[in-house]
């Protein structure tokens, strides 16, 4: 049978069955919580306590500020200590973090909830999306309810569930499937009636058989929800490559999915978004797999947003060994950490520890042309190319030659047999250019 | 004034095959041997002196926007001269020689040194400037020549110098003049770059 | 108008002294280059009138255009007397000289070779009923392939082509590659009797000068049929 | 405790230019073996010595020329010079292979910056050169099998003398001995490792399972040959058979090792159907009225010298485009 | 000659860059973008076929009057002339061909291939149509070669070449490679 | 002596009617340039060769005028003092260039001994 998929990319082992095993476990509260204003992709939130005061969990601590921003939520129980400027691994820059010191159980403020969603209508439920500060948990972390505000000259067709997790070692997507799929399908269900549509498309990778029998039993008492079998290919769970392999059309260049009429929701964030209409409560917890090399006892976990990954790791009880490299999300698009004392955030579906042994470095040698980064373009570009301008600071054919389609998975780093960083070059190439579009304007 | 540095410029500073790269067809072309080369060396020589000493002349009469078709009309007449006389008195040379004795008007030094060094000075620096380029025009393709025949034809000047298995043809083949001059360009620029490291220190 | 006319006339002036420079040099040259062409023509000539052994096959050599001339034997207005779909020329005039019997039969011929016409002079002996090619001077190969091709004018190359008997010439003449045999260097006199001039072992890897050539000797031994010579 | 930040993705696969040259150099080997088995012990020491003095050269370069105090051989050269060392016959001098094996290292690969930067593909570039330096030494064949010299033809010289006349085909390879089955197993003469067709098909194959190599370009290379010499073969049997073709002279060697040199290939599977459409036709040409019997490393050359065009006019269709119009 | 022979034999065998010799300058000088080579070869195509043309009939009346020696000052003076009689044309009449092409023209007065083709002609004693065609592929082929070389330059652009091959020792390399690679067309039997 | 005359009247006029015929067409199809590009490339040797990798003399000109190529682009020139030469120029501003122009009558020759001062 073939599966459904997009031409390109690559397959890297998958080294799931880390932790693909291990059913959630719910940790222990953190005593102390660090909470980044920039907890999503857009302006930073605005804050709304003071230090010192008291706050529930669930209480806004900040305020979405701004069209394509979300609101933040303390996820404990506490006072708020202080705002300090700390390390964001993933700007690199240095942003501003609330930090809260739990004082008590949780005491929950929840937003306006009800166990029939269809008494709400679909506006409100996108209100409550909003007010809950849920985000794209996949780890791109977009705001769910501009998704969900579609522009007056567009029409969502088609909801498109990502379920396929192509990242290696990444298992969290996999066990909330297995785990919470009735509260995913409802969540579902709740999204199409917020979008006022019918048809809902779950693409699955292959490598997850039992995650997709599930689903399809349970789907069946939606008829218009369709589990979708994909091929185990990376990235399969980029936003375009996974539109085009569930519904075969193509997300012109430089547009967004809603244009040809599709929504992209996370399984992750379709749980919240359950969680929010349902039971009232904002997202201020996740799911998130603890795996790699360097980890001794792997495992996927349920955890308060904004626990350092120390106290992760010491409320999990996971031991690791040695590890060289730590980071957020899976080995493909991971951020790596300078250090671990660092807090987590929305996006965080995973730690991946590694060892020295299974991050050798080696060493980087000339292009031989051997065309593996251009086969595994999923955007069918020519890396190779677009490194040889971007290097020669030659950034118009750069762009001619379509380097802000990229969307740096990393495919053609990841085979390139001379070692070449290429999706490294890429992303500083696209700062640079976005840079100087502005410095024109 | 005449200015003797006219003449040595042309030898090494401006040579000007491997330091302006002009006349290229010429050097490609005819350097299958040292003798083809030295008499084509010798021609272009001849031309140059004759046009530069012409055109300096008239320079002074000729309105700007008729000055190309006066100056080619001027070396092209000499071009002329010299073929005939090479065909009349070097028979066999001339014959080797072929289509590139008339298509020395079009070689971009003798037009080149009429527009930027005859057609601004007097005669007498003009010759030296013809003779300074030509010589070092000449130069080159002796050197160049002789290369090529030794390493092609395991002769120089017709003399044997190298076995006969150890002849490597393609260096009188036509991509044999192109690397065989590419690779003694490269000499040249590792020289100078030496140099320029030395003075640098 | 006037002054695009007083340039025209700058421009005509010196097209005029160039004119009249290099016409008078032409007719003062010119002498001199009939004599260098003729004297090269001549050379050959003297050359293909030698045997083997580098003696005169007969004791009156012209040695000026008027004795040359006085040996035409065919000549026509254009420069080509006889030429073939290969396009492969017999040149005018064709000599022939007489002497003790002996008919010489000089001529210029050629055929397409690597890179444009490979031209020699050849000469045929006929004595009684019997004709034989005696030598072949390759004057003309400058587009040939130097250590390939352009090997046709040495000396050694130059013999496998000569001293052909008539047996030979009455068959077509080929290359011993094309007739695919090879010949040892001892039966020479055989290959040449059957047609086929023996190559491979001393001019390896060209194949297209000495075909030219060959296909220049066949149309001199076609001319020489047409006009019942042979 | 300072972690390792280096850029995504933090999975690469374990391949690294040096492995896929010592895969080359693996699936080169039973070709090698049947080549010192059919010629003796002396060609496998010229192969290997090819091999090696390709090597050390280049590391002369870097070390000493160029002062690249830190390189580490790739194994690059190995190739080439394995390669170069493979396609010549046996009947070449030592010292000729030596300004070869100079030649191809430094003037084919070194002068354009060394590994990957090279525009024409290094062995053959000093094959031609050698082709063309040496005409007489390069077309001398020994026959197989045979310890003293004996010298013949290769079977593509004895059939290049009958294209386009009468000469029934199967009749001319009748005479000379000449049988599909020699032709496939490696008993003609020709170059020390390009006689049989099938070690180097077992070399491809383990490089094609290894998935080191751009498959594409032999078959459209070799498919372009089988259908240009059916069509020749239909209207005049006295051009050769297509199997004939595709067995005889380096069409073998040049499909499956060298119009493959990663380097000096074109990188879309478009540019590749392209460069193997052309690789077989000029091959062809080549063969059929060309001055040489065999045209597989002009043909090379000359597609390599065309890569660059290529690459501009197959580039892919960036997703989420529609094809723009390639500039020339 | 046939016709398809000579078209052929001007643009593979014989190539201008690669065997002839001839139009070497602008070969190396105007190969360093696709563009610009592309404009060249256009202009070169043209002004090729036009001179070769000329100096065809030319030929003819100088025969007649017998002053067949003067034919490389007349064949020059005329083309000199007639380019720059188009560039001035071409300047005024369509300033966007002039972009393309026009700015072209003078390195192609001083371009040995012009001259060369018109010579060549008059020696191989080309009839009109014969010397027309020969002329359009002379110069079609100098446009490949001028092309292939530029995009094979484009490529090195920032390869990491020794210092001393820097320039234009690496392009005549290149050129001689390439010419050794055409070689292979050498003597195709047409 | 017939060919001396025949080459006279044939060379006569083809003289004539080149020089009057390119006279009136550099005067029809005159097109008004920039006094910079026309000064810069007076300045260059006029060789064309290319080798400064523009089409000819007039576009490196042009370029170098819109900054597009360095002033010791050209090679023929390099060592003939062109490159101080057009530092010099672009040293110049428009309007300076442009009295100077007005003042010399468009003599170009005029302007770059001026400028050389």
């Amino acid at each position: 049978m073939a599966f459904l998929s997009f031409k390109g990319g690559v397959h890297p082992p998958e080294r799931k069955n880390f932790s693909e095993k291990e059913s959630i476990k719910q940790l222990p509260l953190p005593e102390k919580v660090y909470m980044y204003l920039s907890n999503h992709i857009g302006a930073p939130a605005k804050l709304i306590v003071e230090p010192g005061q008291k706050v529930k969990t669930g209480q806004k601590i900040a305020e979405a500020n701004g069209f394509i921003s979300a609101n933040l939520h303390s996820p404990v129980t506490g006072q708020v200590t202080e705002v300090v400027k700390m390390l964001n691994a993933a700007s690199g820059k240095n942003d501003d973090v609330v930090i809260i010191t739990r004082e008590a159980d949780d005491d929950w403020e929840l937003v306006k909830h009800n166990s029939d969603y269809t008494e709400f209508k679909p506006e409100e439920i996108s209100e409550i999306i909003k007010e809950a500060g849920i985000v794209g948990l996949g780890g791109a972390m977009f705001p769910a309810h501009v998704k969900l505000s579609i522009p007056k000259d567009k029409k969502a067709e088609v909801l498109v569930i990502n379920a396929a997790e192509c990242e290696p070692y990444l298992t969290i997507d996999h066990r909330m499937m297995l785990e919470k799929t009735d509260e995913i399908l409802k969540g579902i269900e709740i999204i199409k009636y917020a979008l006022g549509i019918k048809n809902a498309k779950v693409g699955i990778e292959n490598n997850k058989p039992d995650a997709i029998k599930l689903m399809k039993e349970k789907a069946s008492k939606y008829p218009q929800t369709e589990i979708l079998e994909l091929k185990t290919k990376y990235p399969q769970g980029a936003e375009k490559q996974l539109i085009t392999a569930v519904t075969g059309k193509e997300v012109p260049s430089g547009k967004l999915p809603i244009d040809i009429g599709a929504v992209v929701f996370n399984v992750s964030t379709v749980y919240a978004v359950y969680d929010a209409v349902i039971n009232g409560k904002p997202l201020v917890e996740r799911g998130i797999t603890i795996t790699g090399e360097a980890v001794k006892n792997p495992g996927n976990f349920w955890y308060r947003i904004g626990t350092t990954v120390d106290d992760l790791l010491s409320l999990s009880g996971v031991k690791t060994e040695n590890p060289e490299k730590v980071l957020y999300g899976g080995p493909m698009m991971g951020i790596p950490l300078p250090k671990t004392e660092l807090p987590t955030f929305k996006g965080n579906n995973g730690l991946t520890f590694f060892s020295s042994e299974s991050n050798k470095d080696r060493e980087t040698m000339p292009c031989i042309r051997c065309s593996y980064c251009v086969m595994s373009c999923p955007i069918h570009l020519q890396p190779y190319l677009l490194k040889r301008f971007v290097d020669q600071r030659n950034y118009d054919e750069a762009v001619n030659n379509g380097i802000l389609d990229c969307i740096e998975c990393g495919s053609c780093s990841y085979g390139c047999p001379s070692n070449i960083d290429l999706a490294k070059t890429f992303k500083t190439g696209k700062k640079v250019i976005r840079a100087m579009k502005q410095r024109r304007v | 004034m005449a200015d003797i540095k006219n003449l040595t410029n042309g030898f090494i500073k401006q040579n000007p095959t491997f330091v302006q790269v002009l006349g290229m067809c010429p050097t490609l072309a005819v350097t299958t041997s040292a003798e083809n080369a030295l008499g084509m060396g010798l021609a272009v020589l001849a031309v140059l002196v004759m046009s530069n000493i012409a055109i300096s002349l008239i320079r002074k009469l000729v309105p700007d926007n008729i000055r190309i078709p006066v100056y080619i009309v001027v070396i092209a007449s000499f071009v002329t001269v010299i073929d005939l006389l090479m065909h009349g008195f070097t028979y066999d040379l001339w014959k080797t020689l072929g289509l590139f004795i008339p298509l020395i008007v079009v070689n971009c030094i003798i037009l080149g040194r009429a527009e930027a060094f005859a057609s601004k000075n007097g005669v007498l620096d003009s010759i030296f400037d013809a003779l300074g380029m030509g010589l070092g025009f000449t130069g080159s393709l002796l050197l160049l020549g002789s290369i090529r025949e030794i390493l092609g034809n395991g002769t120089i000047f017709g003399l044997k110098v190298m076995s006969e298995t150890f002849k490597m043809y393609l260096f009188i083949l036509p991509p044999g003049a192109f690397i065989a001059l590419g690779l003694l360009l490269a000499f040249f620029n590792s020289l100078t770059l030496k140099k320029q490291k030395k003075g640098g220190k | 108008m006037k002054n695009y006319i007083k340039i025209g006339l700058i421009l005509m002036t010196f097209t005029l002294i160039s004119a009249f420079v290099v016409a008078f040099i032409y007719t003062a040259v010119k002498p001199y280059i009939d004599n260098a062409e003729f004297n090269s023509k001549l050379k050959a000539i003297k050359t293909v009138l030698k045997d083997n052994n580098d003696n005169y096959l007969i004791k009156n050599i012209p040695e000026n255009s008027q004795q040359l001339s006085a040996l035409v034997w065919k000549s026509s207005e254009n420069d080509v007397l006889y030429t073939d779909s290969t396009n492969a020329k017999v040149y005018s005039p064709v000599y022939k000289i007489e002497e003790n019997g002996k008919n010489i039969y000089i001529m210029t011929v050629s055929g397409i070779g690597f890179g444009g016409d490979v031209k020699s002079v050849v000469s045929f002996v006929s004595q009684e009923n019997d004709i034989y090619l005696n030598k072949i001077e390759v004057i003309d190969y400058s587009q040939e392939t130097p250590g390939l091709g352009a090997r046709i004018v040495e000396s050694a190359v130059k013999a496998r082509f000569s001293d052909i008997p008539k047996s030979g010439l009455e068959k077509t003449i080929k290359v011993n590659k094309d007739a695919g045999v090879t010949y040892s260097k001892d039966n020479l006199d055989q290959a040449k009797a059957n047609g086929v001039i023996q190559l491979t072992d001393i001019m390896t890897g060209a194949t297209i000068t000495p075909r030219g050539t060959v296909k220049s000797l066949n149309i001199a031994v076609e001319f020489l049929k047409k006009e019942g010579v042979m | 405790m300072a972690l390792n930040t280096s850029a995504a993705p933090h999975l690469r696969t374990k391949d690294s230019t040096r492995k896929v040259m010592i895969d080359v150099l693996i699936a080169l080997m039973p070709a090698v073996i049947v080549s010192s088995v059919v010629y003796g012990l002396k060609a496998l020491i010229v192969m290997l010595s090819c091999m090696v003095g390709a090597e050390l050269f280049e590391l002369f370069i870097m070390k000493v020329l160029r002062n690249k105090k830190n390189f580490r051989p790739d194994f690059s050269a190995a190739v080439t010079g394995l390669l170069l060392g493979m396609n010549v016959s046996i009947a070449v001098q030592w010292w000729q292979i030596l300004i070869g094996v100079i030649f191809a290292i430094g003037v084919g690969k070194h002068v354009f910056g060394g590994l990957g930067q090279n525009m024409f593909n290094p062995a053959l570039v000093g094959r031609v050169f050698m082709i063309i330096s040496f005409p007489t030494a390069m077309t001398t064949w020994l026959k197989p099998g045979v310890t003293d010299l004996v010298t013949t033809a290769t079977p593509l010289a004895i059939a290049k003398e009958s294209y386009g006349t009468a000469v029934n085909f199967s009749q001319l390879m009748a005479n000379n001995n000449i049988n599909y089955m020699d032709l496939f197993l490696g008993k003609i003469s020709g170059s020390m490792g390009e006689i049989s067709a099938a070690a180097l098909l077992i070399g491809f194959i383990y490089l094609v399972v290894r998935g080191r190599i751009k498959i594409n370009i032999p078959v459209f290379y070799v498919g372009t040959v089988v259908i240009f010499s059916s069509i020749m073969y239909f209207i005049n049997n006295s051009y050769g058979t297509p199997l004939f073709h595709v067995l005889t002279g380096g069409l073998i060697i040049g499909a499956l090792f060298m119009a493959t040199d990663m380097v000096t290939s074109p990188m879309t599977f478009k540019g590749q159907m392209i460069y193997g459409i052309g690789l077989g036709v000029i091959t062809m040409v080549i063969r059929y009225i060309g001055s040489y019997p065999e045209g597989v490393s002009f043909a090379i050359l000359i597609m390599n010298a065309f890569v660059p065009l290529i690459d501009i006019w197959a580039k892919p269709k960036i997703y989420g485009t529609v094809k723009k119009e390639a500039k020339i | 000659m046939g016709l398809f022979a000579i078209f052929v034999s001007a643009i593979l065998v014989n190539n201008f860059i690669f065997s002839r010799f001839l139009g070497i300058c602008p070969f190396l000088g105007v190969s360093k973008k696709i563009d610009s080579a592309t404009g060249m070869s256009l202009a070169v195509i043209f002004v090729m076929t036009m001179a070769g043309t000329i100096s065809w009939m030319l030929n003819q009346l100088l025969a007649v009057m017998g002053l067949e020696f003067l034919k490389t000052i007349v064949f020059i003076l005329v083309i000199a002339v007639l380019v720059q009689f188009v560039e001035f044309f071409i300047k005024k009449t369509s300033p966007s061909l002039y972009e393309a092409l026009g700015i072209y023209l003078p390195l192609i007065t001083t371009n040995c291939a012009v001259l060369g083709v018109a010579l060549l002609n008059v020696q191989n004693n080309y009839n009109i149509v014969q010397a027309i065609v020969n002329s359009f592929a002379s110069a079609l082929g100098f446009g490949m070669a001028l092309v292939i070389f530029a995009a094979i330059r484009e490529r090195m652009d920032n390869n990491d070449i020794p210092a001393p091959f820097k320039g234009t020792a690496i392009a005549l390399i290149t050129a001689g490679l390439l010419s050794m690679a055409f070689m292979g067309f050498s003597g195709l039997k047409i | 002596m017939t060919i001396i005359i025949n080459a006279l009247i044939l060379m006569g006029v083809l003289g004539l009617i080149s020089g009057t015929f390119l006279a009136f067409a550099a005067k029809k199809f005159e097109v008004k340039e920039d006094i910079r590009v026309a000064v810069a490339e007076k300045m260059l040797p006029g060789v064309n060769c290319g080798a400064c990798g523009f089409p000819g003399c007039p576009a490196f000109a042009k370029a170098y005028v819109k900054g597009e190529a360095k002033n010791d682009g050209c090679l023929p020139g390099r060592r003939a003092g062109v490159p101080d030469k057009l530092k010099k120029l672009s040293e110049i501003k428009d309007d300076d260039l442009n009295a100077m122009g007005e003042k010399l009558g468009g003599d170009i020759q005029k302007i770059i001994e001026e400028i050389m001062k």
